[in-house]
């Protein structure tokens, strides 16, 4: 009994710990899949959603997400998480995990807002989705509430974490409006490299590693030798099998196999598995990895072409279509209970249900957010602010400033 | 200054940065005491290209070049110009330009040395 | 207790594995706060004081540290840690543990000297801090030595770490001088911005995750789980807290939110929960957070603008004061013992009495340590190795060499 | 006995998220230490490595590898690893720690065929090797095969992961040919600094880092507290003796001490010690990283100016003939059996058998495979590809297309 | 060499690297056939600027500029100039300036033709 | 452009990036109103240096050095070469030099003066 406890313990910690480290993982994509102007400007937005997160999570979030439930739809309120809870280990330890798993959610918007978005109006938008927007669904989903009840299993949050961020950058996107020059005067779009494919590319590495943590730690057990065992497997299957079939589709669809797309691709696998980790053979984890490089292809080019949504680091199709899709695919490829394994419709169809609800209440509150802000403080920061990069004009620095380059290396 | 108003030669050759180190090389041969290089950009005859970049188009404009000055005396701008040519000539669009200008006077910082004798 | 054994001999080593990649940690945050010219120096002083130190602290520098007490002073020397000790886990598994913790004091001196230390004289200075002067203040704290048994709190290394390795970057900084240009002829300094915010904060992010093994590691228990999850929680929020509070700092004070402070304003709530990261509660965990905010921002420009000391990458107030000052709120914030707990101020005093006998003891070793390398070999580069950079003196590198950016890609 | 259970398998499966972790590590050191035009695509070989040898390892791999035996030299296919097996810990942690150790040694070639190699070939390289060659020697030391049952003792793969990595690289490097310019007419090498040695060191971190789960994680166990917490000192020790010495050898030779040399000395190191990392003492361990430092400064200029092959990050010397040294050691240094603790010689004829009968096998099989890709879909990329750089003929991409960096920062 | 001796004319543009773009399309619209485009750094009126770095102040007294040289033959200079004027001119102090030179020669590598031939 | 042909000067310094800001600071002490400013490489005298890089040679054949234009109207270019001698000269060959040219018009993209007035 003891023993399990520790070991529970220490799973969920070092879990916590890898997740956190997902962190570094989000800011290196971000900063690196856009300009070398607005580079500092995404690494404070990235540590301050933590920080701002962390603390206002603690502070009351975790009491509405896992507080004891009210009519299925919110916890009671837990003013600085001091009730008691039992969740099998110690309550800090519970805590701490999903503190950060909440500042996952609220840093995917960073990425699909970037380079334009004011500071002082992403720090807003931290507070909230922190305070109330995530640990509500979350309630619904993990905390007690009118989800967990009707049975829909997400187990890691596809939809919890990452749809909810996806659609919240979704919203965030489309109210600000793409960057100056995105779109040519006749509405194509235009490319706008990063500034570091190598930094981005570490940034996938970093939340391939993290993701080691963010679904076998859900189990909340380390006892549960084989069930985590397995989620290991499922998840590097699925995010091996998104990013293999994403190169592959670009090389046919683009002729060149595209790295920043491939990269996109081996997140929405880990993405996309996250929901039904536990409950899906190894088969079908690979078979939802590569459902879902359709889904991270498609889905950007439809956001970008047809939406007209500029989303610079593809969050929104690898986060919020990914994850909604892999939350159905539960209800297609559990073993118990699917669809292909003869469970009929019934669970997917409540699949379908928790991941219509939780974009609905996400649009609709980040709607609101967003819009309370644009029309208060503004979201977007001036046309000459946006040119001359955020960096400057919000930080006054240069992110490298003394990078006296090779300007002249010639060889 | 120097008293004799004279003038000098530039010859600024913009062409491929994959030609460079040969070029150099061949002017030093033929007498050429010092140059000065730079990282241009161009576009002339040959336009750019257009890539995909997650799936959207992306055009550059402007290729890399490389832009050489030498200032001359007693080389003959001739001999320079092709050296120039001989090295530089794939016969493909992009191959570069050569312009020559007047100089009015050198100084060698170093010494205050004016004309002839600075840059030799 | 064969179970217990081995959940804190994994817990220990894992955690030794996390202390060890703030290594990496270091590097990035040294290297990027500096200029380019310098990268290759920088990150090759970070790689071989751990090098050495890992070499030295094996050799001699554990047994001073953990060895039979003598008179309370120092261990009786075990050379290549040989000796029977009884930790409750391998001694191998203390022994690593404790290696890198001792790297991490000593590491954190290069970023002080940055861009002008001779790298001759800082691989003697790396020998001799790992060798003897952290081993001896160590004993004194976790050894079995004077202030433990005065009952001096200082749980993972506030001061036998962080403080120490401060205060030997002020001495070693301050004789060294500052860097050409730092300050104009009027004394007021110049910034000399580094060369890449973006690994700066890659590494504040890396040393955060490594936080997690540094101070709940310490417990060199896995099964102390209560207590695990609370230090992740105090050191999580402290740091969360401390990076909000300095962003809010810089931005009333400079008008805009300053992105190096503030990656700096989490280092120093790291550094001062480290302390007292497991008897202090988490509302205190925040007000701890808050207050070192204030020292950083305050403390780096003290330094700076007072003593004149040019600190590139502001270890001395990150780690030097923040570390002396969260030692301090020990004896404030313990909720057993604290005086905010009824508990009086013997613990506040004898915090403090341990402050000053480590800042004492690291001043005045360093101080001789630093002057007779100064003295003999020298310490600092030529002005014209300066100017040209460290790379190319020392190395012969370029780090960049072949980063021939876009020297005019225009947009 | 459950608990137990459960802590191999946390332990395991650490482990493994660790040697994942390595990925970046790779990557980073691989695009540090080559140029700015190709950085994309090393990434993206990287990542395509690991992700096609996830899907193939398997899908057939490790049934070849760990499938019941055959006549000592291949095990039982077994499609997509569904068969029953006992490894004391759930298969699938079993075999998630297999799949990051297989990627490990396709991953290390990468780097030496770097700059000069097809996209499609390498991938269509990744797909045997993880699919063949690996198992199947695999099979033969730590599969039940020939080599195990000889008595072989390669603990975490000195040979059967890097030797055989290395290896690969050699024949790989050789059939393509030196980079263009490598060589001048005279046959002497010329330096190609790469773009980044700063990248390049927090890869060299990262894999260090990761290398605390490579070396213990491979007993299988967490119950094994002892011989884990040994085998992270002597890790540890014999890379920074590794590190250390290889900084003072090129400090004699070349005049400066040489930070890439450096790295690539901690890297030989830690690869050298793989092998014994459980049977040698702590003393042996860092003489075996200082022998191999030798290994690897003068094995690198041997290939380099003697067999005039092209290795740009130095794999060759670091995973190849560290690691074949290495295996070697152990007949020298184990405490049990070892010829300088009295064991006579047959340890060290069974060590030097298994190290040529890997080099054998991968040397004639890389041939193969990598002869016939050459003569069907060619192994180089053409002349004008390679000047221009992958990045933009194989990927249609710059990696650092926005990096409108301080050209004219004067200062 | 061109058997006369004619001269040339280069149009050297400096001005702020967002202008650009369209700088090169209306160029290229009036009949600029090349062009060679380079990053700078320029003082002039404009002085640049101080900011805060960890609250030390952080002064920049240069600031970007592009420099694009064309060089002309027959499209008038005038033209040349108008152009760049009707582009860049925001009102503000920093707009740029435009130097004009005169060129002895030109080749183009490619074919070894000169003068006139050799940019058309 | 300005009704008298006249011609301007254009002094292009071309010295050690070290010197700059002092040579810049110089510069407008004696009235340059304007200046810009780009890195370049360069080859003289001064040959390059050879390095180790893993053992194997490192030469670079081309130096840093950056490269200041200065047009002129009223000061006198002798006052701008004698400032950019006293300043740059340390007597060690890599001092660089200083060429002069004629310029046939200025013209100030924010107000499209000409001449004497553009740079003033
Ligand atoms: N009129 C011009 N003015 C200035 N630079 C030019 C001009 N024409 C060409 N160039 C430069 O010369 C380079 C090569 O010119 P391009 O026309 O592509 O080659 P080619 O001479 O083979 O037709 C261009 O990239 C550009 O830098
Ligand atoms: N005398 C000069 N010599 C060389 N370049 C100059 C000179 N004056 C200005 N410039 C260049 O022109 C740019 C714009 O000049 P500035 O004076 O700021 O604008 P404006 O012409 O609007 O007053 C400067 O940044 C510099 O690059
Ligand atoms: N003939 C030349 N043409 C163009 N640039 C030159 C010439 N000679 C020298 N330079 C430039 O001047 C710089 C300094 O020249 P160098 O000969 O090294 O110094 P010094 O004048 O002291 O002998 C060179 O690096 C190069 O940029």
């Amino acid at each position: 009994m003891d023993y399990g406890y520790a070991i529970n313990t220490i799973w969920v910690l070092i879990a916590a710990a890898f997740v956190f480290f997902m962190q570094a993982g989000f800011a290196m994509v971000e900063t690196g899949f856009t300009r070398a102007k607005n580079a500092g400007n995404i690494i404070m937005k990235n540590l301050m959603d933590f920080a701002v997160g962390s603390l206002v999570y603690w502070f009351i979030g975790f009491g509405i997400m896992f507080g004891s439930d009210l009519g299925g739809l919110i916890g009671k309120i837990d003013i600085m998480s001091m009730g008691t809870y039992d969740f099998g280990i110690p309550t800090s330890a519970f805590l701490i995990f999903q503190t950060v798993f909440c500042a996952t959610a609220a840093t995917i918007v960073s990425g699909a807002m970037a380079e334009r978005t004011k500071f002082k109006s992403y720090l807003i938008y931290s507070f909230f989705i922190s305070l109330i927007i995530y640990p509500i669904s979350g309630h619904w989903i993990w905390g007690g509430g009118w989800l967990s009840n009707l049975g829909f299993h997400d187990f890691a949050g596809s939809t919890a974490v990452h749809s909810l961020g996806g659609w919240s950058a979704l919203v965030g996107a489309a109210i600000l409006g793409p960057r100056i020059g995105k779109f040519g005067k006749d509405g194509k779009p235009n490319a706008i490299p990063g500034h570091s494919l190598t930094l981005g590319a570490l940034g996938v590495f970093i939340l391939w590693f993290g993701w080691f943590g963010f679904n076998p730690g859900s189990t909340i057990s380390g006892m549960a030798s084989t069930s985590i065992a397995h989620i290991f497997m499922t998840t590097n299957l699925s995010a091996a099998a998104g990013a293999t079939f994403t190169m592959l589709i670009t090389w046919l669809k683009y002729g060149k196999p595209d790295v920043s797309m491939t990269l996109n691709g081996a997140l929405g696998g880990l993405v996309a598995i996250t929901a039904g980790c536990d409950v899906v053979g190894l088969r079908d984890a690979v078979i939802i990895g590569i459902l879902t490089s359709f889904v991270v292809v498609y889905g950007i080019e439809f956001i970008e072409n047809r939406l007209k949504i500029d989303d610079p680091v593809g969050a929104i199709g690898v986060h919020g279509l990914s994850g909604a899709f892999g939350t159905l695919c539960v209800g297609l490829f559990a073993t118990e209970g699917g669809l292909f394994y003869g469970g009929g419709s019934s669970m997917l169809v409540i699949q379908a249900i928790g991941v219509f609800a939780v974009a609905a209440w996400t649009l609709s509150t980040a709607y609101i957010l967003f819009k309370t802000i644009d029309a208060t403080i503004g979201l977007r920061v001036s046309e000459k602010e946006e040119t001359h990069g955020l960096d400057l004009h919000e930080h006054g620095i240069d992110c490298y400033a003394d990078f006296v380059t090779k300007a002249i290396s010639i060889k | 200054m120097s008293e004799i108003y004279t003038t000098y030669t530039k010859v600024e050759i913009i062409t491929r940065p994959s030609k460079f180190e040969e070029l150099k090389d061949a002017l030093v041969e033929i007498g050429v005491e010092g140059m000065t290089v730079s990282n241009v950009l161009g576009a002339g005859k040959q336009k750019g290209k257009t890539t995909k970049y997650r799936g959207a188009d992306f055009t550059t404009t402007l290729l890399p070049k490389i832009k050489l000055e030498v200032v001359i005396c007693d080389t003959p701008v001739e001999k320079v110009v092709e050296t120039a040519i001989k090295i530089c000539r794939t016969g493909e669009i992009g191959d570069g330009k050569i312009f020559i200008y007047t100089i009015d006077e050198i100084v060698r910082i170093r010494t205050g040395e004016t004309g002839h004798a600075a840059i030799n």
